[in-house]
């Protein structure tokens, strides 16, 4: 498989690892001074609050990274160039782990605000869905033997889901409006203080130079892997 | 007369190149046995013949139509591979029934096991056979088209010295029949076939 | 200090939230750094044995 | 076209006992209700409504590996995209297998069945029409699954873990009564992207 990466974007690839891992730990230094000291706690809910600073950032990247993934399994197939293969699959494993994040810590913050761990409610339940798309994608990936067969196939699947994620919250939706016992107090911040605006967005700015990071190193395997592969076939 | 001819075939999977260049051209009641080590592409060539697998470069002609473009060509050819397209759990008989069905032509089967001597097989499942008889009734499938080309992908392995005499003659007399042959060994069948090329 | 660790009540919540999300991202980290290790070991290893 | 639907056909009916294994599988399943629940008839009647889509939805998953892979294995799918290069034909002549013969069972017994549980001859009809369509809807879905699935390992979980996110628009909707029409559309819907995926994924394993 040709790679089709000119050589500065290996570098920069490969150069760019240090610095992205100083200023993650950095950003999260200064996420968790922000977001455990600095910000007060909300009028309602008091300090249990201070879960959203992580839980919405992996809600939103758990989102974001299935759009990717999507979105480059349909360039993969209009250009048939292998990086958005890998871009694919990289981003899989990264967007799973933020889905099952969220899915915990939205379950860890819904005990003090709803007094249950776990509501049947529409976007919890549309989440847990989403963590069994991205299972089924990396379970297919990992299935098919033929990488060059797995990688046409499972973004077909990644298309799919895609598809199917607007079905899913339609019918969720639906579904929650008629089993939904109205007892429940929904969060309720359409506004959001500009004193909890702060930690969130350097929340959010951390856990994204972290997916970056993790993203970079999994591009820097698949490099490596490439290269492993074409000296083995000179051999 | 018929005549295939395979031009300049260049093939990959996935990335690796399996068939470089091959040329070759084959008339009626020729045969031709291509032999070469296990994974050097011989499956491959024959599926590329039968149109499963795209080429990369070259050119497949019979009578001088690029079968790709020749919709009369998957009329023209029967292939058996190395799978046996045998339903375990049904008997012989049931199993002749279906292939009948999908080509669409009545056939005595009583008539085509004689041709391997397995007339007593006909009621017995195809579970309980040997590897050698599953292989004989796979091959009867060659009965139920009027093809005239064959490609045939290892049919001698299983198969017992008599059984493989009566495919050599069946071969044979396909030839004397204007039929084009294409065999793949890994055996050495230089004293049957003459024509041969290695990949 | 004693309020920070207290949050207000919630501690064993926040706690464990936070303590989830980073262990979980750390150990994203880890292995697939360890992975990348062990590729550039396996370069490595063959660009020395074509030397 | 007929040709294939026949041979599907014949195939099911040489190894008929699947005709009686998806029926019995079905009253198995609801006959263990009343066990589980009690005879309360009224909670039997709400409990019947859900459990009749998972006796479905099992049956429909746990013979999906017949729709390709047994013929992919054996062989004779190469055999049959040669004397049929079209295809949608295969697919078709797949959907019309499947359906008759792992979801028209259901429907033969479910009189009986709706009859055992108290239903109401209004809510049979309600609980008949969602069945069809979302029946229909499932097997397109699985069909495609099994053509993406054809060269994975033999693993049912891998294709349950697929398919069961799939199911669900169709599960939450079949639940409810009266809105077969909103299964009518999304079988529409999952049949046109059936057609695409599963052409897509035969073409790439044939090769």
């Amino acid at each position: 498989m040709n790679l089709r990466l000119t050589n500065k974007q290996i570098n920069i690839i490969e150069k760019a690892n240090p610095f992205l891992i100083v200023s993650t730990i950095v950003a999260f230094t200064f996420g968790l001074y922000f977001s455990l000291l600095q910000s007060p706690p909300d009028y309602i809910q008091g300090d249990s609050m201070r879960i959203m600073y992580i839980h919405v950032p992996s809600a939103w990247f758990a989102l974001m990274a299935y759009t990717i993934l999507a979105g480059s399994s349909v360039l993969w197939f209009i250009t048939r160039n292998p990086i958005f293969s890998i871009i694919a699959r990289s981003i899989a494993q990264i967007g799973m782990i933020f889905t099952l994040i969220s899915l915990v810590t939205g379950s860890i913050w819904g005990k003090p605000t709803w007094g249950v761990w776990w509501v049947w409610d529409a976007r919890l339940t549309s989440m847990l869905l989403l963590f069994f798309l991205y299972l089924a994608y990396i379970f297919l990936w990992q299935s098919i033997t033929n990488k060059d067969l797995a990688s046409k196939i499972s973004a077909a699947l990644a298309i799919v889901g895609f598809v199917n994620i607007p079905i899913i919250k339609f019918s969720v939706d639906w579904w929650n409006t008629l089993h939904q016992p109205a007892t429940i107090s929904k969060l309720s911040s359409p506004s959001i203080d500009i004193s909890m605006m702060v930690p969130l967005f350097i929340m959010t700015l951390a856990t994204f130079l972290f997916l970056i990071t993790v993203f970079f190193i999994r591009l820097r395997i698949e490099i490596l892997d490439n290269k492993i592969l074409r000296i083995r076939e000179v051999k | 007369m018929n005549e295939l001819k395979i031009k300049d075939l260049t093939c990959y999977r996935g990335d690796n190149l399996v068939l470089k260049d091959l040329n070759t051209k084959l008339k009626s009641g020729d045969s031709l046995v291509i032999r070469g080590s296990n994974g050097s592409g011989k499956t491959t060539l024959l599926r590329v013949l039968s149109n499963f697998i795209k080429l990369y470069n070259g050119k497949i002609l019979f009578n001088d139509h690029n079968v790709l473009e020749d919709a009369n060509y998957r009329n023209c050819f029967n292939f058996v591979g190395q799978k046996n397209c045998l339903k375990d759990n049904l008997s012989v008989k049931n199993n002749l029934k279906l292939w009948e069905i999908i080509y669409q032509k009545n056939i005595s089967y009583s008539k085509l096991l004689e041709d391997f001597n397995i007339s007593h097989l006909m009621e017995r499942d195809v579970a309980s056979l040997s590897d050698g008889q599953k292989k004989c009734i796979s091959l009867l499938r060659l009965n139920f088209t009027e093809s005239k080309i064959w490609y045939l992908d290892e049919p001698f392995v299983f198969l017992d010295e008599a059984n493989s005499q009566i495919l050599i003659q069946k071969i044979k007399n396909f030839n004397t029949n204007n039929g084009i042959v294409i065999i793949t060994s890994n055996i050495n069948l230089q004293n049957t076939f003459t024509n041969e090329i290695k990949i | 200090m004693n309020e920070l660790i207290s949050m207000g009540g919630y501690a064993p919540f926040i706690w464990s939230a936070y303590g989830f999300f980073f262990i979980t991202i750390i150990i994203l980290f880890i292995t697939n750094f360890l992975r990348l290790k062990k590729r550039e070991e396996v370069l490595n290893k063959i660009n020395n044995n074509r030397d | 076209m007929f040709a294939l639907l026949k041979r599907d056909l014949y195939l099911a009916l040489y190894s008929s006992s699947s005709f009686f294994y998806t029926s019995s599988f079905f009253i198995l399943i609801l006959i263990i209700l009343p066990f589980l629940f009690g005879t309360n008839d009224v909670q039997l009647q709400v409990l019947f409504k859900g459990i009749i889509w998972i006796g479905l939805s099992l049956s429909i998953l746990l013979t999906m590996e017949r729709i390709f892979n047994a013929d992919y294995e054996d062989g004779n799918l190469d055999v049959i995209i040669q004397r049929y290069p079209s295809l949608e034909t295969i697919i078709i002549s797949k959907y019309i297998t499947h359906w008759v013969v792992y979801c028209l069972p259901l429907f033969i017994i479910l009189p009986i069945l709706s009859f055992l549980f108290y239903v109401s001859l209004d809510n049979f009809f309600l609980i008949f029409l969602n069945l069809f369509f979302g029946s229909l809807g499932m097997v397109f879905i699985v069909t495609f699954v099994s053509a993406l699935t054809l060269g994975a390992k033999r693993t049912i979980f891998l294709k349950a873990i697929i398919v069961i996110p799939l199911f669900i628009p169709f599960l939450i909707f079949g639940t409810n009564l009266g809105s077969w029409p909103i299964l009518l559309a999304l079988s529409m819907m999952s049949f046109v992207l059936s057609m695409y995926v599963s052409a897509y994924g035969l073409r790439l394993y044939v090769e």
